[in-house]
């Protein structure tokens, strides 16, 4: 297994109560799996899923991108800022 | 001068960090907050930010704008926190030696720090909230 | 807010001056002098103007902005007489409820008076001055 | 005859050494025929007639607009604000 730090933002985090939260998932989980993972423990995450864009060490990957231990992911739901 | 910031955003200080004396122009946007939204009176608002990401992306847009209109400086300034109605909420600016340049360059970065840069905005209304950004 | 000028232009009230809490969006455009011109070095510029006729077109051109894009306010100044290298010798700020009309009109803006508003720049060399225009 | 006044600018500002003239031409005169008229007390004046447009009352005109007696002319060079 492997641990992961998960940050959430706007509607996700105010879903999740959480700015951030730490993930054990096994070693070569995808960045979907992550959501997946979250999205058991909170199931408003789910109509979220195909909103969401991941961002790993601060750049945006594709969903099939595996993470590793230590990695800062985000859950990036659409964004409006400007 | 790329800067998030929860102050309110000084924009004479945002357009003097891109003065230089080789440009001939400067064009600035500014995002003001708007008191309606969705056809609803919208009495404040709230921005979120991933800040470490949001700042990199806003320095490697900067970066792109250099590199591809020959820009001779660029500042990007935004806000989090609370924003009252009519206040900027994010400040760019554009130094270029000719006028088309500042324009292209200016409208370049201000579209894509709206579709990709990690920022929210939460609108208060008389009725509730509403995280931006899924509707649109 | 439109005006000829002969001393510094402050540009924090010109864009303060299209402040509007239904507009999303200001662009401002920020014409500066230059260091250089037809490759050689510039030291200071004037700038000369047909007043009455000028300040009729930059009207003109203000109202056929609120028309064509559904500008909030606009607002342009003009500065007259000396100006040194790297001042601001015209601002022009438009707002609006949304950020691309800001930019088309802001443009239409600084493009039309460049081509028709009677004003003229003297530029001033280290082996002589020349009015600019003719040979653009 | 008819007087008008005629503001002039930039370079024919120079060329003339004044900021306006006020000159007598004959009824029925147009825009065009201002500018020869003064061309021919200041000769270099020639080159730029191409180059100009004339106002009248702070409206640009055409070369054959017909001027009317205390009309204020303009000549106005290719200008170069911004």
């Amino acid at each position: 297994m492997i641990s992961v730090k998960v940050k959430l933002f706007a509607a996700v985090r105010d879903i999740v109560g959480s700015e951030e939260k730490i993930l054990l998932v096994p070693n070569g989980s995808d960045s979907g799996k992550i959501i997946d993972v979250l999205a058991a423990e909170y199931p408003q995450l789910r109509r979220w899923k195909p909103h969401l864009r991941v961002a790993v060490n601060c750049e945006y990957v594709s969903s099939d991108h595996i993470v590793h231990d230590q990695d800062e992911l985000a859950l990036i739901p659409p964004v409006s800022g400007g | 001068m790329i800067n998030i910031v929860s102050e309110t955003i000084d924009i004479a200080e945002v357009i003097a960090s891109v003065g230089d004396p080789s440009a001939g122009a400067i064009d600035i946007f500014v995002g003001t907050t708007r008191n309606h939204s969705s056809g609803k009176e919208v009495l404040s608002l709230e921005y979120q930010a991933y800040e470490p990401m949001a700042s990199k992306m806003m320095e490697e847009l900067g970066e792109e704008a250099r590199r591809r209109w020959h820009v001779k400086a660029v500042s990007i300034v935004h806000r989090i926190g609370r924003v009252d109605i009519g206040e900027a909420s994010v400040v760019i600016a554009v130094s270029t030696a000719h006028r088309k340049e500042a324009f292209e360059a200016c409208r370049f970065l201000i579209d894509t720090l709206k579709k990709n840069v990690p920022i929210w905005k939460k609108e208060l209304f008389a009725d509730g909230e509403v995280w931006a950004g899924l509707q649109e």
